[in-house]
């Protein structure tokens, strides 16, 4: 790196300057005048909704776009702000700035140490130096905190697993201004913190912070200073010292964001039994052994766990998409012969998948057409095998308009909406049918306060209409504010359920590592 | 530096002067080579046209040329549209005119009525049938179809030689390896009088309608999109992913098939093992010109077999080498793909504006 | 047992191991291009390309290795258009495959037509002649196998070692790795997705050019129009068998070689019973089975056939 | 016109193909000495082949030459609707009233001579024999050649494989080679390739069709000429002279045409061979002896 340590800029001077920064997308401003200023040291948290923007700045700062004005100035030598070649990554990168994408930018093919190693070297070298390498990389881990297994493939790490190699991607050549969008995200809770201790211990040795997150807790617990964007505009901008975290959400959303409350509610028959069921070869990370459950009409059972747990597997089950290797599994008081999607669909069970994009939407057919998917071969929506287009279009106007779906219309590209709408888009398909269970697994992993409370706000609706919740989620404050009761999910085993008011989050964070219930409490 | 973007919306003008561009461009390109073999560049254009569509006999012949490509171009819309990469259409066609020949040339005697939807028939399960086994292995076993199919090919077309020599040679052929001729009864009658087009055009014209409304309008269609847009998120949806991906195999293979069936009782009325110049693999390039597009791929195919067929009839006019027809057929496919990009993407320089300028500052 | 004589004569694998040579270049371009994110279905039309370029080279009084860099040249060349149009402008990879093949073809045919418009047979050179190493050609079996074989068969293994070496050991291959399986990856640690992508095209198509150019050089001393048999298209069946490796792509190479020298002796030996047909196919139905064998879905470059623009989700 | 007649030829393999050389040449010989004006396409696709034909007959082509084998109705049915064209078509059919001529490569007579020589010359008594595609073109060569070598050699044995193209040196090649490990001593070389593989492995080789020996110095034993001129210049004549009629031109391929012819490399064939062969030669000219024309799929006979 050409960066030594002579005339670093002292703590308080600007290591970075973004500068009027204007982006359009045909007609759409994804930013408009954005100025943000960097101090050394100082950790900026980037707040705003759902395609607020921050993502585009962030990516004109690190040259995968190229803004249409502004400039982006980075603290050179000398500690003067020099101005960065536009659209490069190679130059940002050099000039010490990086990136940890909302979006992983991994090869799955290779080891985690491959990855971070990716480009450090010229492309005509005669082989790889690795053990340079390696040795920085341990030393690296050891002082940030950072633990994964180097070696192993990509594609067989856990999602938190690769977010640490993000991270060790951006630190190991030596970033002097390191932009994290959204890596809490996928993280569980303790991953949260010790990515904060590692991210205090950095700063303290002169590193600067762009961080994005919707979480307010996480913002409130990290950032020095708060800039909030809306509409691609800068909004606002505020010393955490003096935030207010009402005021905050309403500078994002632009409106009072409702803090849901659970109210009491009535306790029915049960729905989904499961009892000693077991799922998925034995030997796999993530099989279930022996899992009883029951959720009743009318309660929220939630599942917290570190991923990676069986968690998938259970949602896999209750979703029609896998089935039992031993044990029984009862839905609506009979036991399931047929496991197809299709019929636990039609039979009123909800299913709001964990990946969206991947399981969830299928982002070439149009919200129209996704709306409607589950159903198509309902007598609704097709008769003798052709689609009834006007009735499938009516449907889909009224769901984006019962859930405020934000979109062009039934026509418009599913790929196109936010994250966000995406899972609007998802709970108008499921939740629109009555459905008498409900299977809601990560229900608001990336999403904004504002559509966080949304979806709150259906899940405890649908509870109040007699409907049972199984919501799974590594969320506890979530799991806490919406459940009655709660289950920890680790090594493929459930817990016993327990009221909801029975239980602390330290309880349930040392359950999900494994502890039994009596030691943790 | 220079970078595309997606037009935020297609410009009608530039959709149709982007093919028109593609076109000249092509004829541009052709007239290097015609140069270096020291043909009269104009003349030779005036030619490729009058070659094409100058008479009904070049229209008539255009159109004959474009019948297999019609259906081999929508057996690969509506295999890729469902992301089922079947490379095997040249096989599948193969499948279908043994089966035509097989049935209709004198195993079964019965009224044209009967005969004709009967060898259409045959051909179709024959190819259907044959895309049946890399869609079972594929999901079976994982095997990748690109694999299975394109193997099949040679497979297929070496069976066809043994039949032709054995159980489905023509006792009269003098030992050549040909098949008896379908019978008068299961000929698909000719469209224009002496000429060599045949209703085997219709039934690519119906299968066109047909593949549109398919997958427009029914649940069927719409499963295939839903598997080949996202095969995860259709399966979550609890589509039948597997019956799907069957079905898309089936009907791929069959609408192959009828191109095999059109060729031996539409136009040639035998089976030879070398009934295709490359339908099949030609039928790929019309459904990707066609953009997937079941139409479109009636326009591409005509426009490919246009093409070819002025283009040869030139190179007989003015005497240079015939596989310049080839060359300009390779040049205006490749110049063509690049016009629809244009009517896709537009052409950026990236220069910024810079926020001192752009902007006052105090 | 005949069947069994056969399996264990050295000159039945030396022919297996011929066979295979054209295909080993084959199948390594093959990979490497699709290592890269890019299916190149041109490769049927660089090998003629380049049996033709390399051949037309030493017809015209050039020494054989110069052929055999015109034929790489060549094949880089047609590489290149596949890769302008898919690459950067992101176009389909499957119809510009195809274009390609039919472009470097009828050019081939044209040229060799026009430059020799009134031969009646085929010209001649002097193709490389099969060495005999000294000492190793006189190892029982193994001598004649792998040491009475002409350069190119020896340039070929050594190919297979390069490309291995430089998928796995160098930091180029990272980068090659990385940007088929994830183009992302590569942006966001400042390499060009889109040099990488021409530049692995163009390498990987230089190979089929030499594949070609063995046909002429070595395996014959003529260029005949059609003689290319198919055996682009082999190739790229072969890539997914060989799961995107160098030495599995060998490995398929020498067996798919084998089932075709195993498949010309057969019909020697029971050739009167059964219609040729059935043992020319073998070799295709045999490789069939063996993908069923060996398939697994897991190894696909993520990345094939999804064109990348920067600046762009 | 300048007295010229315009010739066509339509051939479904490049020119270079063995079979079709020989017209090709023998056509441009005429052009050659000004007889005629000859244009050609070559490598015409059996879908595209009846679409030729009528172009040529539109732009007032006087002879049209080529093959008819695949594309046997097409051709016929265009021949009837240009009666003022005269084709010229090889053809395993008869000719066909009043302006389509049939042709064939009736060299089975050299062939068979070919064959004695081979058969003494063998020494392993094991032939091998590489044939393209299993035709009536091929297969009578084969059978006029194995009956040959049988007469003169009963202990003779034979081994025949097809590679199934009609151009994939490398590929006959190695199946020559097969039978080379098999015990062959002598190869019938229908495909090129197959010589080569004969001088690689410093054995003999019988040609056929075209002479190539001057290719393989030593190793083209004898070859079974086709000469196309008799019957070529035979048509020309009868287009000029208007007297084109729907004949069988096959005769004109025999070796009493001079259509067929014998060469043999007495250095390298045993002794006595070329003499024996010659002496058939004179019976087959003079009627005495008649070669058997069989069109059936040639077997291995070990
Ligand atoms: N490549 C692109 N092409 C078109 N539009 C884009 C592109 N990238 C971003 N946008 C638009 O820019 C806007 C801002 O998107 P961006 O991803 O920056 O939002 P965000 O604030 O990061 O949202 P989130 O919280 O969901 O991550 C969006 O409305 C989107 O429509
Ligand atoms: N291909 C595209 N074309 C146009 N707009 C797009 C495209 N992809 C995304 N967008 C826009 O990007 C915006 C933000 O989407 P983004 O992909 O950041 O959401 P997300 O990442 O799914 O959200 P999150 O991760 O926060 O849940 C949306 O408003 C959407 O309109
Ligand atoms: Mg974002
Ligand atoms: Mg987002």
């Amino acid at each position: 790196m050409t960066h030594g340590t002579a005339a670093e800029p002292a703590a308080g001077e600007a290591v970075l300057s973004l500068r009027g920064i204007t982006k359009r997308f045909g007609s759409l401003v994804a930013n408009e005048a954005v100025d943000l200023d960097v101090r050394r040291g100082e950790v900026v948290a980037l707040l705003g909704e759902n395609g607020a923007g921050k993502t585009t700045l962030m990516n004109i700062l690190f040259g995968h776009y190229v803004a249409d004005e502004g400039d982006v100035l980075v603290a050179g030598e000398g500690g003067d702000l020099q101005e960065l070649d536009a659209g490069s990554p190679r130059a940002a990168l050099a000039a010490g700035i990086g990136m940890v994408h909302q979006h992983f930018t991994l090869a799955e093919n290779l080891s985690g140490f491959e990855n971070i190693i990716l480009g450090t070297q010229g492309l005509l070298d005669l082989s790889v130096s690795r053990r340079g390498a390696r040795r920085k990389l341990e030393a690296l881990m050891r002082e940030a905190g950072l633990d994964v297994a180097l070696d192993r493939q990509v594609s067989r790490l856990s999602v938190g697993e690769k977010q640490r190699i993000e991270i060790l991607k951006a630190l190991y050549r030596d970033a002097r201004i390191l932009v994290m969008d959204e890596p809490t995200a996928v993280l569980t809770p303790q991953e949260v913190e010790r990515l904060f201790e590692t991210l205090r211990r950095l700063t303290s040795g002169g590193l600067s912070v762009i961080f994005i997150a919707h979480k307010l807790s996480e913002v409130l617990a990290i950032a020095d200073r708060i800039v909030v964007l809306r509409g691609g505009r800068k909004v606002g901008e505020t010393a955490r010292s003096v935030a207010d975290r009402r005021l905050i959400a309403e500078m994002m959303v632009g409106r009072h964001v409702p803090t849901t409350r659970r109210e009491p509610g009535r306790r029915g028959g049960v729905l989904l039994e499961l009892r000693d069921v077991s799922s998925g070869e034995p030997s796999d990370r993530g099989a279930l052994t022996e899992v009883s459950l029951a959720v009743a009409a009318g309660e929220i059972i939630g599942i917290a766990g570190v991923s990676g747990n069986g968690q998938s597997r259970l949602s896999a089950l209750v979703a029609g998409l896998a089935r039992p290797r031993g044990g029984v599994l009862r839905l609506f008081g009979s036991e399931v012969s047929h496991h197809d999607p299709r019929r636990f669909a039609a039979a009123g069970v909800a299913r709001i998948p964990e990946d969206r994009h991947h399981d969830g939407i299928i982002g070439g057919m149009t919200v129209a057409e996704n709306v409607v998917v589950e159903e198509i071969r309902a007598k609704d929506y097709s008769r003798w095998g052709f689609l009834r287009k006007k009735a499938i279009r009516s449907r889909a106007e009224a769901a984006i308009r019962g859930y405020d779906v934000r979109c062009q219309g039934p026509d418009a590209p599913a790929r196109q909406l936010s994250g966000g709408n995406m899972q609007k888009l998802i709970l108008a398909r499921v939740l629109d049918r009555a459905p008498r269970l409900v299977l809601a697994n990560q229900p608001t992993r990336g999403l904004d306060v504002g559509a966080q409370s949304e979806v709150h706000r259906r899940l405890l609706e649908a509870r109040a209409r007699g409907a049972g919740v199984l919501l799974i989620s590594e969320d506890l404050d979530e799991l806490l504010s919406l459940s009655d009761r709660v289950a920890v999910m680790h090594g493929g085993r459930l817990s016993e359920a327990i009221e909801t008011e029975r239980v602390g989050r330290t309880t349930l964070g040392l359950m999900m590592a494994g502890h039994g219930r009596e030691e943790a409490a | 530096m220079i970078r595309f973007e997606p037009r935020p919306e297609r410009n009608r003008l530039l959709r149709v002067a982007a093919p028109i561009g593609a076109a000249a461009a092509a004829l541009v390109l052709a007239a290097i080579p015609l140069a270096f073999a020291g043909a009269p560049v104009l003349r030779a254009y005036a030619l490729m046209f009058s070659g094409a569509f100058g008479s009904v006999f070049a229209l008539t012949e255009t159109l004959t040329r474009a019948t297999p490509l019609i259906l081999t171009g929508l057996a690969a819309v509506v295999a890729f549209r469902a992301k089922l990469w079947n490379i095997g259409l040249e096989g599948q066609l193969y499948a279908g005119a043994l089966a035509a020949v097989a049935v209709g040339s004198g195993a079964i005697m019965a009224p044209a009525g009967v005969m004709v939807p009967l060898v259409l028939i045959a051909g179709f399960a024959a190819g259907a049938l044959l895309m049946l086994g890399p869609a079972l292995l594929k999901l079976k076993f994982g095997a990748d179809e690109v694999v299975t199919t394109l193997l099949l090919n040679f497979v297929v077309i070496l069976f066809v030689q043994m039949m032709l020599e054995g159980p489905l040679q023509d006792p009269m052929s003098m030992g050549w390896p040909q098949s008896a001729p379908v019978v008068d009864e299961a000929v698909l009658p000719p469209l224009v009088e002496r000429m060599r087009l045949h209703s085997g055009l219709l039934v690519g014209l119906v299968a066109a309608a047909v593949v549109h409304v398919l997958f427009r309008h029914t649940v069927w269609g719409y499963e295939m999109r839903a598997v080949g847009e996202n095969a995860s998120a259709a399966r979550y949806a609890g589509i039948p992913v597997s019956g799907t991906l069957v079905r898309v195999a089936l009907i791929s293979g069959g609408l192959a098939g009828l191109a095999g069936v059109g060729e031996v009782a539409g136009l040639k009325g035998y089976l030879t093992a070398d009934l295709s110049p490359g339908f099949g693999y030609a039928g790929i390039v019309v459904a990707m010109l066609a953009a997937l597009s079941p139409l479109g791929a009636v326009l591409a195919a005509v426009f490919v077999a246009a093409v070819f067929v002025g283009a040869d009839s030139m190179s007989r006019a003015i005497g240079v080498s015939s596989y310049l027809a080839d060359l300009v057929v390779a040049l205006s496919l490749l110049c063509v793909l690049v016009g629809g990009f244009v009517t896709r993407y537009r052409i950026r320089r990236v220069t910024r504006h810079h926020a001192t300028a752009g902007r006052e500052r105090a | 047992m005949e069947i069994l004589e056969i399996l264990i004569s050295a000159n039945f694998w030396a022919a297996a191991i011929r066979i295979a040579t054209p295909l080993i270049f084959g199948v390594l371009g093959a990979l490497v291009c699709e290592r890269a994110g890019v299916l190149n279905l041109g490769i049927e039309g660089i090998f003629v390309a380049g049996a033709m370029a390399g051949w037309l080279a030493v017809y015209l009084g050039l020494p054989l290795w110069a052929g055999v860099a015109i034929a790489a040249i060549v094949g880089g060349a047609f590489g290149l258009i596949h890769a302008g149009l898919t690459v950067p402008l992101g176009l389909s990879q499957h119809v510009s495959g195809i274009g390609v093949t039919m472009l470097a073809t009828s050019l081939s045919y044209f040229v060799y037509r026009t430059a020799l418009p009134n031969v009646s047979s085929p010209p001649r050179i002097v193709p490389f002649q099969p060495v005999d190493v000294p000492v190793l050609s006189d190892i029982p079996f193994l001598g004649p196998v792998l040491f009475s074989q002409t350069p190119l068969t020896w340039l070929a293994f050594a190919m297979v070692l390069v490309v291995a070496w430089l998928l796995y050991r160098t930091p180029l291959g990272l980068a090659l790795r990385a940007v088929g399986d994830n183009p992302a990856s590569v942006d966001a640690q400042g390499m060009s997705v889109t040099s990488l992508r021409i530049g692995a095209v163009v390498a990987g198509s230089a190979l089929m050019g030499i594949g070609g150019a063995f046909l002429t050089m070595s395996a014959f001393d003529a260029f005949f129009f059609g003689m290319v048999n198919g055996r682009g298209w082999i190739c790229i069946a072969l890539t997914v068998f060989a799961s995107w490796r160098p030495g599995k792509a060998l490995l398929g190479a020498i067996l798919f070689g084998a089932f075709d020298a195993f498949q010309v002796r057969l019909q020697t030996v029971i050739g009167s019973a059964l219609p040729s047909q059935i043992f020319l196919m073998l070799p295709y139905v045999l490789s069939i089975l063996a993908l069923v064998l060996v398939a697994r879905r897991a190894d696909y470059p993520r990345a094939l056939l999804q064109p990348w623009f920067q600046g762009q989700r | 016109q300048d007295g010229k007649i315009r010739v066509a030829g339509i051939y479904t393999v490049p020119v270079e193909q063995q079979w079709v050389s020989r017209i090709h040449k023998a056509l441009n010989a005429a052009q050659e000495r000004g007889d005629i004006e000859y244009v050609y396409s070559e490598n015409v696709s059996n879908t595209d082949y009846e679409r030729v034909m009528r172009e040529y007959a539109e732009q007032g082509m006087d002879l049209v030459v080529g093959e008819a084998f695949s594309v046997e109705r097409a051709a016929r049915k265009v021949a009837a609707e240009y009666p003022d064209t005269a084709f010229l078509m090889g053809s395993s059919f008869p000719a066909q009233e009043p302006n389509l001529a049939v042709f064939d490569n009736y060299i089975h007579e050299p062939a068979y001579l070919t064959g004695m020589i081979a058969g003494e010359a063998t020494e392993s008594n094991v032939i091998g024999m590489v044939g393209g595609f299993a035709i009536p073109e091929v297969n009578r060569l084969m059978h006029a050649f194995m009956a040959g070598a049988t007469e003169v050699n009963p202990e003779v044995r034979f081994l025949v494989s097809f590679i199934n193209s009609w151009y994939d040196p490398p590929k006959a090649k190695e199946a020559a080679f097969a039978m080379v490990d098999r015990g062959a001593d002598i190869l019938y070389a229908e495909r090129f390739g197959v010589a080569d593989a004969a001088r690689e492995r410093g054995i003999k080789a019988i040609g056929n069709v075209i002479d190539t020996s001057g290719d393989y110095p030593g190793t083209i034993l004898a070859s079974a000429i086709w000469h196309m001129e008799p019957t070529i210049d035979k048509a020309i004549e009868a287009v000029k002279n208007d007297t084109f009629a729907a004949e069988d031109y096959g005769q004109y391929s025999y070796m009493s045409h001079g259509g067929g012819s014998l060469v043999a490399d007495e250095e390298l064939a045993p002794e006595g061979a070329v003499e024996a062969a010659k002496a058939k030669q004179e019976e087959i000219l003079s009627g005495a002896f008649e070669v058997e024309v069989d069109d059936t799929e040639p077997k291995s006979t070990m």
